[in-house]
């Protein structure tokens, strides 16, 4: 038994994406994207009270939903909202360099931070099929900058084959990173500098200044850099000062599980990793 | 692109449904679990039309049961699925994974400024991105253009002009003037940037009370109205109801199993079996059920109970 | 003595406008056009009552305004309203192919209908200022068809010189007739069929169907086509079966002074024009 | 483009005045009679601003006044008159004539589109009308184009972003939240345009209040809010006040007197000779004639009185 007041993966994950949100910036959140709803919530409630807050595809600014839903598009999203704007505005604020972060994701995500959210095989002959980037395509090339987030950096090793998130390069590119096959971000004339943080459940990651491939910052209490190295199939850059994040507080942990009730937190993480347990 | 000047636009699901063609392009309002217009939906299935082209953003129940019900073609949304609830869309993923729909997935701003620029009349309009992304391998008409502004290279996109928009709304009057609550959603843009568009309404409302609260949309945009309460069952039609927790449980169950049981279980018990949509009201568990999802009005703890039945 | 109920030049005129708007259209009227603004209302409340009637840049639909005001932006022209629009939904329309009609004018008017509101002189050395289009560059080349009015037909003879309305040539071409030195509508891809209807204080004319220029179709009972010809600087078409309009009846000029109470039908006219009087 | 975040907006005209630099392209709200921001103006020209580059649709009282007063070195309007009212602009004619200001007349459409391209992000936008009109002969930035998906011409016109808008609105909050009543005339779309937007309001609300109401735009737009009722004067601000027919009539006597008689019998009297905007409201007529022009909503017959007065 560890003394101390227990956290779970799913709330550091939740203050890990917080961390990357500033006071004083535009952030939007977008569907299917139940760790950003409640790291921005959580954000606008602590250290960054002067963000516009856009509270996902309802489009309500600065909202103060009585709870975090299971779907980003109910009324539940609109309470006690200053103001309402229409979707599309958000995007506005996006090409015109505006919208300083997002968070996006990828069943498929590579070393320059491009992610794969459309499908395995071609448009014309798909194996599989994903939901779709929704804003994405759009908004990780205009925003500022963005979060990458996933829950499933660890490796599935299957009888005949190892099912990588973390690729070398992504079957398909839905939304973009620092550098794609078409060119840089500046070869392409694009608005935003692209994704800064990648936060999984083994790792916290910004990009290398030079080369623009993922880079190592930070590590969870139970994890290593042979961990990141083995559940990644690129060589990841080491910063030369990694080291294991900083914990949230008690009360940080408790603001999660009070604005949370319905651990919406939890539901992108497998059963396994929800037995991780840190303590403060 | 329209104007729709008769003073009464009321219809029944049966007759308005007749305006979709087989190989239209649709625009489904709503969103996600939000205010999608399904009884418009079970009444296209129902008359069996075919090979639509599906256009809209973020979407969910509407797009997998219309690709369930067999009358897609082709799906140009930007996401399908049942977020952080139920994830993945078994029926979209089975049409996408068969070749029985074409993908010609696309991205949020990208829909809108398209719509915008068929509203405003606009051959097209240039976006800054969607360069370096593998969406333009879906969309083979966007044009690559360096801006004489500015010397910066931009994607021109069409305008997006569908042939019918498909809208459920909370208040109509019969001459077709709209309130939607908010959030909008694309319904706006979709009604303005569509040739026809049929809207389906929680209530209607007599013509002098409609001016009196002031339309988010004027009836010269509007086709035909169809008086259907609940009509967006099982997503929600707040402030009428929250979404049918329980009801997309049962269907994700049904749409899980295969196309088979989809059709046994779900298709023929509700909308092929069904005389009527007050019929599949009551199938749906009738009037106490309707009560149960008003119920989050009235208190935290009630709301929160919806997001957990089922 | 005539006997017989009078009628005057501006209500007559606002009939003549009228006449030009079909039921089941679309139809606006810009800023500073006092004439097109009565006639609007008066053909809403007549025989085209299901036309969508935008009343001026304030935007409304289909307004019941308890009087017409002095200025088109005045909430007297939001009352009673259906819905209101923000007026580049208006333009929008425009551009779609989807407005009927509206209505516009020129301190010079040429034989294909081109018109100047903007200057005399050059962008660079304006001789004479006039107010300027306001939509009436775009919306001349996009509304479906337009009326041309003006009440100044009539020949002003000075010293040295006589300065037509009715010009062979615009100096400056703000709003788009039929043909322009730049080419015609079709040359040029417009969305509109230019305007089809004149209406001054001397004649109505409609366009040749070859050489699109101003031809004469209707007199008042007290001019001829000597007046026309007198009065015009170019030599219009005349129609062979030129005749005299025919009268509005008594309801129907009724009705323009219960809408009109504050004549704002008469601001456009000379003193001495509004003399003529003509009897039904 | 611009996002303020302070808490509270709140300053004076002179403090806000200092936000529009010499040289600026300045969007002015409202429109022909109808909520023009003439207290700004007013110190606009206090302050001696020169050079001004003033972009609007349909304008009359403002953009005349901006002329007679000498901040004008540019105007991009569609339209400047008094309408049927009082007719031709004396002090915008003069300054045309004269050559004080450049004149880079445009279209409604035309400017309300170089507006949403800058809303929008895009650095142009295609029009399909324009081609034609001597108007390009004001506007050399114009480029034409083939549209490639008709093969049609269009004119791209790029985005027009206005360094600052000032605009006149009902109702605003501390944290910069703004009501505005119909009609929006291009306020909404400078708002959203501009780099930096100053508001004046006739009225402050709590904030809980204006998010009871629910806002017409967020206060991230807003750069600076100043409470001067009576800002509009002698425009109207519905539903506060009508416009302000006899003032507007003295206006256009000293007007087209020529600028002498301007300076003296308009100028040094309401604008230079005033210490303050209150002071300003005692001059031309004060309580008695704020509830004059209030007095519209009493009957038909006061409102049309307010038309026919001066």
């Amino acid at each position: 038994m560890v003394n101390g007041f227990e956290v779970g993966i799913d709330e550091l994950f939740v203050v890990n994406v917080a961390r990357t949100i500033k006071d004083r910036s535009t952030v939007f959140h977008g569907v299917s994207s139940p760790i950003p709803m409640v790291a921005t919530y959580f954000a606008k409630l602590t250290h960054a009270k002067d963000m516009v807050y856009f509270g996902g595809v309802s489009s309500a600014v600065d909202p103060n939903p009585p709870f975090l839903p299971y779907t980003t598009n109910d009324w539940v999203m609109i309470q006690g909202r200053t103001a309402m704007v229409t979707v599309d505005k958000i995007f506005d604020l996006a090409q015109r360099g505006e919208l300083d972060r997002s968070f996006f994701s990828g069943a498929q995500i590579d070393k320059y931070g491009n992610q794969n959210v459309s499908l395995i095989g071609t448009p014309e002959k798909c194996k599989i099929k994903f939901p779709g980037g929704a804003g994405g395509c759009n908004l990780s090339a205009d925003c500022v900058n963005y979060t990458i987030w996933t829950t499933r950096h660890r490796v599935q090793r299957k009888k005949d084959r190892a099912i990588y998130t973390l690729v070398e390069k992504c079957d398909f590119i839905t939304n973009i990173g620092h550098v794609t096959p078409y060119g840089s971000r500046r070869d392409l004339d694009l608005v935003g500098n692209g994704p800064d943080w990648v936060v999984t459940e083994l790792g916290v990651f910004d990009f290398d200044p030079e080369t623009k491939v993922m880079r190592l910052r930070y590590l969870y209490p139970d994890t290593t850099v042979e961990t990141i190295l083995e559940n990644t199939a690129f060589r990841p850059v080491i910063h030369p000062d990694v080291r294991i994040m900083d914990m949230p507080t008690k009360e940080e942990i408790e603001l999660i599980r009070q604005i949370d009730p319905l651990k919406v937190r939890q539901l992108e993480f497998q059963p396994e990793e929800l037995r991780r347990k840190f303590y403060i | 692109m329209g104007i729709f000047v008769e003073r009464n636009k009321l219809t029944t699901l049966e007759e308005a449904a007749k305006i979709v063609k087989d190989g239209d392009i649709v625009a489904v309002g709503g969103g996600l679990c939000l205010r999608e217009p399904i009884a418009m939906l079970h009444e296209l299935i129902r008359q069996g039309r075919r090979n639509l082209h599906i256009v809209g953003t973020a979407h969910g129940f509407d797009v997998d049961l219309a690709c369930g019900g067999g009358i897609v073609g082709t799906v140009e949304e930007t996401h399908v699925s049942f977020e952080q609830d139920f994830g993945l869309a078994p029926n979209y993923r089975r049409a996408c994974e068969s070749g029985a729909v074409k993908i010609k997935e696309s991205c949020c701003n990208t829909i809108i400024n398209q719509l915008r620029a068929a509203e405003f009349g606009m051959p097209f309009v240039p976006m800054k991105s969607i360069k370096g992304s593998d969406e333009i391998r879906f969309h083979p008409e966007y044009k690559e253009f360096i801006d004489p502004f500015t010397g910066k290279r931009v994607i021109l996109v069409p305008a997006l002009e569908p042939d019918v928009a498909i809208i459920h709304v909370n208040k109509a009057d019969v001459h077709g003037n709209v309130k939607i609550e908010p959030p909008y959603v694309a319904d706006v843009l979709f009604m303005r940037a569509s040739k026809k568009v049929i809207i389906t309404t929680e209530e209607i409302l007599p013509e002098e009370e409609m001016k009196r609260i002031g339309p988010t949309i004027p009836y010269y945009e509007i086709t035909a109205v169809v008086h259907v309460p609940f009509g967006a069952h099982p997503t929600s039609c707040y402030p009428n109801y929250a979404y049918d927790r329980a009801h997309i449980a049962e269907y994700m169950r049904a749409a899980s199993a295969g196309p088979e049981v989809f059709k046994n279980n779900y298709l023929d018990k509700y909308i092929f079996g069904v005389k009527s949509h007050a019929d599949y009201i009551e199938r749906i568990g009738g009037e106490a059920k309707m009560r149960l999802l008003a119920s989050w009005k009235e208190s935290r703890e009630k709301w929160m109970e919806l997001f957990t039945y089922g």
